[in-house]
């Protein structure tokens, strides 16, 4: 069954360990700046939103992209970026509706999710459980639709 | 199925080049116009390798070649050596400040040949191109065209049509960022971006006020996947505006 | 050879406005580790002994550790290196949050401040650049809002160090806040900062941080990882329920210091006041971690009518503080009061301790009505906040709260009743019940400090052992060691609360995987040492003595009155001549040449002595 | 017998504290009642995996003295006795 | 009753050029006003190339086998007046023959003509170039209908494998092999192309054949297309050749209109149409893959092969592209059999090669010879020797992908294979003789300059390494060659042949190399000495008059285009060689050989 | 010259080709021979009429030989200097031109009469060294006669034109 990656705003402790474990796995090096997720956050209300892509079914940077370095990989059930395919015009990130891609113009690397080839390393040290990659059975389901009627006014919004 | 690359077999997925394979094995083999993206130019001829295939010696550009069953590749021998001196040598008669290219000829440990290098006053001292033509393709692959290369032979250079900005280029940058010895510069200041002789007013993110694209990408975004979205915002702002919904969410509910 | 430090120092002087790099001192690293050791060390070399914590001439060093900007878990700390303005000893304040891992994103270890600006300014270090820009408008600003505004100046992603109008009015428990709620809380570092005309620093880094062998980091971190994981305190206990989970345990175990001290054991209502009631009463919003952090103990709180409020906190001391030392059995007004001390910049420790104590000389009618302008009776919840208030701005009584129980109660004629040590007021564990804390205050190098040598662990929580808390016998030792790790835990940017789960062996593993510097336990131990006989030098080079390792007299004599150990003092004669031994100081407390030469500190204990000896001189 | 308990011991015992009429005559015995009386998890929490031994996670105040400093799980109890029952904690 | 006279005027480029058009026009008008008064009609026919073009322009008389060279229109009258009404030869206007020392009536007897076998050129100069009905009268479009009713593709294929045919553009390629591939080739459609796209300097025999008998052409492509399973074509044809375009274009529309070409071919199921491309004149168009590209209506840049065009060319479709010559060989070779076919010329290389024998010869112009024929007698048997009484040096071949051969080759026989050994090429046919006043550096020169010129530019080695072996060989030409300059050509070249995409690259130190090879001294004489032997680099030359060899004729001093020459009649000449631009006028104008280089 | 005239004649052109890509170079040699050279504005008008982007027709432009950017002279001089010819002295006929006209192969001179360019083979090496002038062939030339020839043209003869 296909993995599912959620968010969940509501668990992130702002620790940010994501970033690190992220920036680590692709960069070899600690540097938050180069992490494909981010926890945003509100130093005044204390929050952290942990906010990263999330391989829209029908992804607009795959979408737009010329040479299907970006594309949509149905066994890893996930928008995938392959760097040899990529040839630097950046309108990934200028598509992405969410602000989920960026650029790197140091690297030439596309900064975005790649679900770490199944083990998504932000998964495996958030100590909050605030992201999670599920099998997509009926109970995860469940709790993303409940999710999702949670925070329904920014699915609205951007959906 | 199997070939042999220096000697040591190699496992091998039908349809790519030995250069393809190659790498994925390990085995270094240089390119200037090689990408992934962009396969088949085969102008820098820097990835010449022997290949002996029914009993036929040959030498073959190993970015285009396809492998074959129990074909044996040498990437390294005398005469490809030779070879690959001359060219970075020819490379650097053309380029002869490029540090890509100096770092080529460091990396292969290639001898100089003075006499190539001497300038005849021919060679513009800020000329890094070395014509591989990945810009090229890489604008068309955008469907943009706004490049090409023009004339032929040693006057073969890469520019827009009557040198003067092109109509088609949307300042993506694309052609700067594949070239392998940064002979194209895109410049960014002041909310300008200029690239082959083109400047671009960009769009200032109306969150944090950086400037972020041209008009000229955001349309070719929306063209391309029929979006109607807010295309004001940077990414940052668009993460950031994203996440304040799911804070404006949390906070509501929290009653703080 | 890459290796966690970004090897870089950046001097920035207010008086000229000249701003420099310099390469980091290597062997300064490797024996000082980083953060406290090594800020300690450049602050020796460089300012000496002999100024005066206000004036321009004293420096500030913001240092962060060798793990700090690493992915260690819970290990992205920095601190500020200084002379403290409430002891007059060595300051090292520590602080968690985003600054000290952003600092070394921009490219630094070391952030070294000098001078003093002539008008309030603020520093913009975005990686390279480094800027000096009036903050005029900005001054008098409280921290959120100065936060806020700094970010809006420079970006969005920048972090803030900053002091609020406390440490601009140069209270001697005025913080460094960053990140509005984290504070590099003790000894005054903030009047520091204010009396350099500097309100705030703020960082962006997009620089990586490397270590030298990926594979080998990662191993060594997912052993503590794990462990921290596990481990009952710092996997479940910190991320649930905070520091504040401590009431119970210490008012059970009559370990609670009440009403100054005067009245300490237990109290009934403890439990009103606990980490597991902000949970039921609703306080409790969320955990927070700093930054790697796993073990989430931060509080996001909020409060209710009529002390209605938001913010983070408080932690145990601060809870205690605000309640049990001041009397005060409501949560609400405790957090409260607590949100107003990271808003103005105040140290939550001393700031509640120098109210209890000016309680206790109001009760005892030292100080007058007229002066106080309020009731300043224990237990009257109402004031608080004001109170804290009042010490920002100094108004009122609030300036002389603004310099610490210590000079308050002197003031009023009553220094005993100030419950500190070397002026620095005492935290939240009874010495009277908990011997060995009473042995670690009385010898601390920056005063009443409970972080430097933790003896609450072993002898209430049974960690790693389980000694007795009446027992003076072995404390010494225990004592030691504790504040020897600490010092290298300090030094490495590792948070101190690790060490409940983590011990030596895996702290040395993790900074020598991240330094490329190879450190045993032992040898961690001893940089440990080491950056203590270091700071301890360096009191006694500003005139401290064997004399100064003590505790306020009721502790000594006094018989506590309730709880379990009631009747009890604290022993600290049977513990401290074993204390010295075991440091191999004299008898009176002097470092002695054979210990320094072993430490590779015979240059300081030199200038030490010729210091000791021109003070002596003076006298004569 | 007044038995108080603290942090996520309450959750396994769903109280804050109890009076335990005809308690135990030792610590063992009372712990052993009171897992009878909560269950597993509480059972899990206060004992080794033999019950022959308090778990080393367990923080058992007998009257405010902690019982290592007692006489461990065989502390002899009286009806009057003051018992706290904390999982390890710490913080500061 | 007397046959009607025929009287055919070459009208080829070369002797249009020497202006047989005004002769073609005179006979027209004379024969016409004269038709009044005389019962015969003589028939004039605007023929394809006769092949000796330095004598131009041709008039051959039928049915009496009279060949005038050099004619005049001035001399049409004459001609009309004698040989056609009065069947009287005009002497002065025959050919004197070199080898046989006599003037001789017939193009048929001339030496030129005897040596040769011509199966590609067989019907230029025989058949009007416009006329399908002469075409059709000399066995033309049979071999189509042959194939349409007779013979299955695979059989026609069979039949061209069996007869080994190679490739004439000059790469040698079994061109049965190569429709095999194609025919087994995935994809539709398929196309076959016709390269026209002659630029070697110094050929032109697919001109002759696109200008005189360009039916065949389209024969031979219909019978590929039935072999292969196309139905277009393409014969993409240098934009500089208006006649021959002009003149296919003629063609195609003269078969579409009898069925040999278009829907329904001679009633069959096979339709086959086939359209001209005209080039835009650049020599690498000749590289199959280049040529695609520009048909495509791309740069003419080449592409890397594999795959190689019969699998995927035009549009990526299977695609058989195949030179004029060869395309004209085809309908023979279904028509006489494989066998016939492999009875001419060699084992490994069948049949006949068209070559254009130019240079320093004295016959110039376009032979069909039989394969295996020895350079020496293509040289000296049929192109005359040397003129002028000067000295054989070399003989170029495959022009420039080719190489110099010297005087000790020259009984090499004229094969694909033997060729190639010698570092040279058959190329597609030029046959460049040079004598002992061509340098041998200058023309490597030469040759680099041309294909600088040329280059695409695509590839690295191409580019830049023509460009610095031209700047070396220019420095050595003027004087600025360096100790180590040889070497280092054969280091550039070996790497340009090594690395070069495609053929043009691959084959362009060809020349450089071969000369060096050869004429090793001739280059270290430019280097060390700064001298050049042969007087033609002019800042290594200097002239001198031989004292006791001049006669003072004066000649060389009239011909001086800048009058650096003086002296008086029957005195010693002096040349002033501050004045002197070494261009050689003198040299060759000097019957007593008294003009030397110092 | 007339923008708008050259827009409609190269459109005239173009229209008779199919608006396919693969006619750019057809259409551009029929412009080139209708202006002598390839206006700026022709080449917009092939591209928008063979639907590809300007750069795909400029690039055949300026690849071909035949194909000229710049106006080319009244009269357009090429020596053939293919082989035949080079080893025939056809570098001293162009050393003859240019001091004639003062002009160097590719350029065309100030009065607009003349274009110099140099050929490959032009197919006549009989008559080596060639030089055709518009059309014309001029065989086994000297540079004294080539100067003769030139000179007819100079005197306003226009042979072709």
């Amino acid at each position: 069954m296909a993995k599912i990656l959620m968010i969940h705003p509501d668990k992130c402790a702002s620790c940010r360990n994501c970033e690190l474990a992220c920036s680590f796995a692709h960069e070899g090096v600690f540097n938050p700046n180069k992490s494909r997720v981010h926890a945003l956050v509100w130093e005044r209300l204390g929050l952290g939103v942990p906010l990263m892509c999330m391989h829209c079914d029908d992804a607009p940077c795959a979408g737009v992209c010329p040479t299907g370095a970006l594309h949509r990989d149905e066994e890893a059930n996930g928008v995938l970026w392959d760097k040899n395919k990529c040839i630097g015009c950046k309108l990934c990130v200028s598509a992405c509706p969410f602000g989920n891609a960026s650029y790197d113009n140091e690297t030439k690397q596309v900064i975005k999710c790649d679900l770490c080839g199944g083990d998504p390393q932000c998964v495996r040290i958030c100590p909050n459980q605030a992201i999670e990659y599920k099998e997509a059975n009926e109970g995860v389901m469940a709790k993303k639709a409940m999710y999702a009627e949670k925070f329904k006014k920014v699915f609205e919004e951007v959906e | 199925m199997e070939i042999i690359i220096d000697g040591k077999k190699a496992a091998v997925q039908e349809g790519e080049t030995i250069l393809q394979a190659a790498r994925r094995n390990g085995i270094d083999i240089p390119t200037l116009c090689y990408s992934d993206a962009l396969p088949g130019i085969t102008s820098c001829r820097i990835c010449m390798v022997e290949v002996k295939e029914n009993g036929v010696t040959k030498r073959v550009a190993s970015c285009a070649y396809p492998v074959h069953e129990g074909m044996e590749v040498t990437t390294d021998n005398e005469t490809i050596r030779r070879t690959r001196n001359v060219l970075l040598n020819l490379y650097s008669a053309r380029v002869p400040h490029n540090k890509d290219i100096k770092a080529l000829k460091e990396k292969y440990d290639v001898p100089e040949i003075k006499r190539l290098q001497v300038n005849k006053g021919e060679t513009h001292l800020a000329e890094n191109c070395v014509l591989c033509g990945l810009c090229v393709k890489a604008c068309e692959e955008m469907g943009t065209n706004a490049i090409s290369t023009v004339f032929r032979g040693a006057e073969k250079k890469v520019g827009t049509p009557f040198d003067e900005p092109s109509d088609s280029c949307i300042g993506c940058g694309a052609c700067a960022s594949v070239c392998p010895t940064e002979a194209i510069q895109m410049t960014q200041e002041n909310g300008v971006r200029t690239i082959w002789d083109k400047t671009f007013e960009l769009i200032q993110c109306k969150e944090c006020g950086k400037y972020f694209a041209t008009a000229q990408e955001i349309a070719y975004v929306k063209q391309k996947i029929g979006n109607d979205m807010d295309m004001a915002l940077c990414e940052k702002c668009k993460q950031k505006g994203n996440a304040a919904k799911f804070k404006e969410a949390l906070k509501a509910e929290l009653d703080i | 050879m890459a290796n966690s430090f970004q090897n870089k120092v950046l001097r920035i002087n207010l008086t000229t406005g000249k701003v420099s790099t310099e390469p980091l001192n290597e062997s300064y690293a490797k024996d000082y580790i980083g953060g406290r050791g090594l800020g300690t060390k450049m602050y020796y070399e460089e300012v000496g002994t002999n100024v005066d914590p206000l004036s321009p001439d004293n420096n500030m060093y913001l240092v962060t550790g060798p793990l700090t900007g690493t992915m260690a878990p819970s290990a992205g700390r920095y601190m500020v290196i200084t002379r403290g303005p409430l002891t007059g000893t060595i300051a090292c304040s520590n602080s968690g949050g985003y600054f000290g891992s952003e600092m070394k994103y921009a490219g630094y270890d070391v952030v070294v401040i000098e001078g003093k600006a002539e008008k309030p300014v603020y520093i913009w270090i975005n990686n390279d650049k480094v800027e000096i820009h009036p903050a005029d408008h900005i001054w008098g600003k409280e921290v959120p809002d100065t936060t806020d505004l700094l970010k809006e100046e420079t970006d969005e992603m920048a972090k803030v160090a900053c002091i609020g109008p406390a440490g601009e009015n140069l209270s001697k428990i005025a913080c460094i806040m960053n990140e509005m709620n984290r504070a590099a809380g003790r000894t005054g570092v903030g009047a520091v900062m204010g009396s350099k005309n500097l309100k705030g620093i703020v960082v962006r880094g997009t620089n990586p941080v490397h270590v030298p062998d990926g594979e080998r980091f990662m191993a060594a971190i997912e052993e503590a990882r794990k462990v921290l994981a596990e481990h009952p305190v710092t996997g479940t206990g910190l991320p649930t329920y905070g520091t504040q989970i401590l009431i119970n345990i210490l008012n059970q175990s009559g370990g609670l210091p009440v009403h100054n001290f005067r009245d300490s054991g237990t109290v009934e209502w403890a439990d009103k006041t606990s980490g597991e009631f902000m949970i039921e009463h609703k306080n409790l919003v969320r955990n927070k971690g700093c930054f790697s952090c796993v073990m989430r103990c931060g509080r996001v709180t909020k409060t209710y009518k009529p002390y209605a409020g938001f913010g983070e906190g408080p932690e145990y001391e601060a809870g205690w503080g605000f309640g049990a030392d001041c009397d005060v059995d409501d949560i609400d007004a405790i957090c409260q009061a607590n949100f107003r001390c990271n808003e103005l910049g105040l140290d939550a420790i001393s700031m509640p301790c120098t109210i209890a104590c000016a309680m206790e000389l109001y009760e005892n009618g030292y100080l007058p009505k007229e002066d106080a302008g309020c009731d300043l009776s224990f237990g009257n919840a109402s004031i608080l906040a004001d109170l804290v208030t009042k010490t920002a701005y100094r108004e009122g009584i609030g300036d002389m709260l603004a310099e610490g129980s210590y000079r308050l109660a002197e003031k009023y004629g009553h220094p005993e009743l100030s419950m500190s040590v070397k002026k620095q007021e005492l935290p939240a564990y009874e010495p009277r019940t908990l011997q060995g804390m009473g042995l670690n205050y009385a010898t601390n190098n920056r005063g009443g400090c409970h972080v430097r040598g933790y003896m609450t662990s072993p002898e209430i929580l049974g960690l790693p052992v389980k000694l007795d808390p009446a027992v003076t016998e072995g404390k010494a030792g225990v004592c030691k060691t504790f504040q020897d790790l600490t010092g290298a835990v300090d030094a490495s940017g590792f948070c101190l609360f690790t060490t409940f789960a983590i011990g030596a062996d895996i702290i040395a593993n993790v900074v020598s995987a991240a330094t490329g510097i190879e450190y045993s336990p032992d040898e961690l131990l001893k940089a440990g040492e080491r950056i203590w006989n270091l700071e301890r030098l360096f009191n006694m080079a500003c005139g401290f003595t064997g004399k100064d390792d003590t505790l306020p007299q009721r502790l000594l004599q006094e018989p506590q009155k309730f709880g379990p150990y009631k009747g009890s003092v604290n022993r600290l004669h049977e513990m401290l001549p074993e204390y010295y031994e075991l440091r191999g100081w004299t008898e009176a407390g002097v470092p002695t040449k054979d210990k320094m030469v072993e430490l590779g500190l015979e240059d300081a204990f030199a200038q030490m002595l010729g210091a000791v000896e021109a003070a002596a001189a003076q006298n004569n | 017998m007044n038995i108080k308990y603290f942090a996520y011991i309450r959750d396994f015992t769903r109280e804050k504290e109890t009076t335990w009429n005809d308690p135990a005559d030792d610590l063992q015995a009372l712990l052993q009642q009171l897992s009878q009386h909560y269950g597993k998890k509480f059972r899990e929490a206060v004992f080794n995996e033999t019950e022959d031994d308090l778990n080393n996670l367990i923080i058992v105040l007998v009257n405010g003295r902690h019982v290592a400093h007692l006489d461990g799980i065989h502390t002899k109890l009286q009806a009057s006795d003051q018992v706290s029952i904390f999982p390890v904690v710490a913080g500061g | 009753m007397e046959s009607k006279k025929t009287i055919l005027v070459c009208c080829g480029t070369g002797c249009l050029a020497n202006g047989s058009q005004k002769i073609y026009d005179a006979f027209k008008e004379q024969l016409k006003a004269l038709e009044l008064d005389v019962e015969l009609i003589p028939d004039v026919k605007g023929t394809g190339c006769h092949g000796l073009c330095q004598k131009g322009p041709l008039v051959h008389i039928l049915p009496q086998q009279i060949t005038y060279v050099h004619v005049k229109d001035s001399d049409v009258p004459e001609i009309i007046a004698k040989s056609i009404t009065n069947n009287e030869v005009i002497d002065r206007l025959l050919y004197f023959d070199a080898q046989q020392k006599a003037k001789v009536q017939s193009k048929e007897d001339w030496t030129f003509d005897k040596k040769q076998m011509r199966l590609a050129l067989r019907n230029v100069g025989h058949i009007d170039n416009e006329s399908i009905d002469d075409y059709i009268e000399r066995d033309g479009y049979k071999a189509i209908a042959k194939v349409l009713k007779n013979m299955k593709p695979q059989e026609v294929i069979d039949e061209m494998k069996h007869s080994k045919l190679r490739g004439r553009g000059g790469g040698g390629f079994l061109t049965g092999l190569k429709w095999s591939f194609a025919a087994k080739a995935e994809g539709s459609p398929k196309y076959v192309i016709c390269n026209a796209d002659e630029g070697d300097p110094g050929a032109f025999m697919d001109r002759s054949v696109l200008e005189g008998d360009p039916h065949t052409v389209l024969e031979g492509m219909a019978i590929c297309a039935y072999a292969i399973g196309a139905n277009r074509g393409f014969l993409y044809v240098r934009d500089e050749y208006g006649l021959a375009v002009k003149n296919m274009k003629k063609a195609i529309e003269a078969a579409k209109k009898r069925g040999f070409l278009g829907e329904n071919i001679l009633g069959t199921e096979f339709s086959f149409d086939a359209e001209i491309v005209r080039g835009g004149g650049a020599f690498v168009c000749g590289e199959e893959t280049a040529l695609i590209a520009s048909i495509e209506g791309k740069t003419g840049e080449p592409v890397q092969k594999p795959p190689f065009p019969a699998d995927k060319g035009l549009w990526g479709k299977p695609t058989i592209i195949n030179n004029v010559e060869t395309w004209s060989n085809v309908p023979l070779i279904i028509n006489k059999g494989a066998d016939w076919f492999r009875s001419i010329g060699t084992e490994n290389s069948p049949g006949t090669k068209v070559f254009a024998l130019v240079g320093k010869i004295a016959n110039t112009g376009l032979v069909e010879v039989p394969m295996g024929i020895t350079l020496r007698e293509l040289i000296f048997d049929i192109g005359g020797g040397i003129p002028g009484g000067r000295k054989f040096k070399a003989v170029q071949t495959g022009g420039p992908s080719g190489g110099c051969i010297p005087e000790s080759k020259l009984d090499l026989p004229v094969d694909f294979d033997s060729l190639t050994a010698e570092g040279s090429m058959m190329g597609s046919g030029g046959l460049v003789v040079m004598d002992d006043r061509t340098c041998m550096v200058e023309v490597a020169r030469f040759y680099m300059q041309f294909l600088y010129g040329e280059s695409c530019g695509k590839c690295a080695p191409c580019r830049e390494g023509i460009k610095r072996m031209l700047e070396i060989l220019g420095d050595i030409c003027e004087g600025r060659g360096q100790e180590g300059d040889i070497d280092l050509l054969l280091e550039m070249g070996e790497a340009i042949q090594e690395s070069s995409l495609c053929a043009l690259g691959k084959t362009a130190a060809n020349p450089v190399i071969s000369n060096i090879e050869n004429f090793r001294e001739e280059f270290e004489e430019h280097i060390k000495n700064k001298r050049c032997p042969a007087g033609v680099c002019k800042d290594l030359t200097e002239f001198y008059v031989d004292a006791e060899a001049c006669k003072g004729c004066t000649l060389c001093a009239k011909r001086c285009p800048v009058g650096a020459i003086s002296g008086e009649k029957k005195q010693l000449h002096v040349i002033d060689s501050e004045k002197c631009t070494k261009c050689g006028i003198c040299i060759d104008s000097c019957k007593f050989n008294a003009i030397k280089v110092k | 010259m007339d923008l708008s005239q050259v827009k409609q004649e190269t459109l005239a052109i173009a229209s008779s080709y199919k608006p396919e890509r693969r006619f750019i170079l057809a259409i551009l040699q029929d412009v080139q021979r209708k202006y002598n050279y390839l206006p700026k504005e022709s080449l917009v008008i092939v591209a928008e009429y063979v639907g590809v982007e300007l750069t795909k027709v400029y690039s055949v432009a300026t690849f071909y030989k035949a194909l000229s950017l710049k106006p080319k002279g009244e009269n357009i001089i090429k020596v053939c200097d293919g082989t035949a010819c080079h080893v025939k002295g056809s570098m001293n006929l162009i050393q003859e031109v240019k001091d004639i006209l003062g002009i160097e192969p590719g350029e065309t001179s100030e009065d607009g009469k003349f274009s110099l360019e140099t050929v490959g083979c032009v197919g006549a090496c009989g008559l080596a060294p060639v030089v055709v002038i518009n059309d014309e062939y001029h065989g086994n030339l000297t540079p004294a006669s080539l100067r003769e020839i030139i000179n007819r043209y100079r005197g306003g003869e226009n042979h072709g034109k």
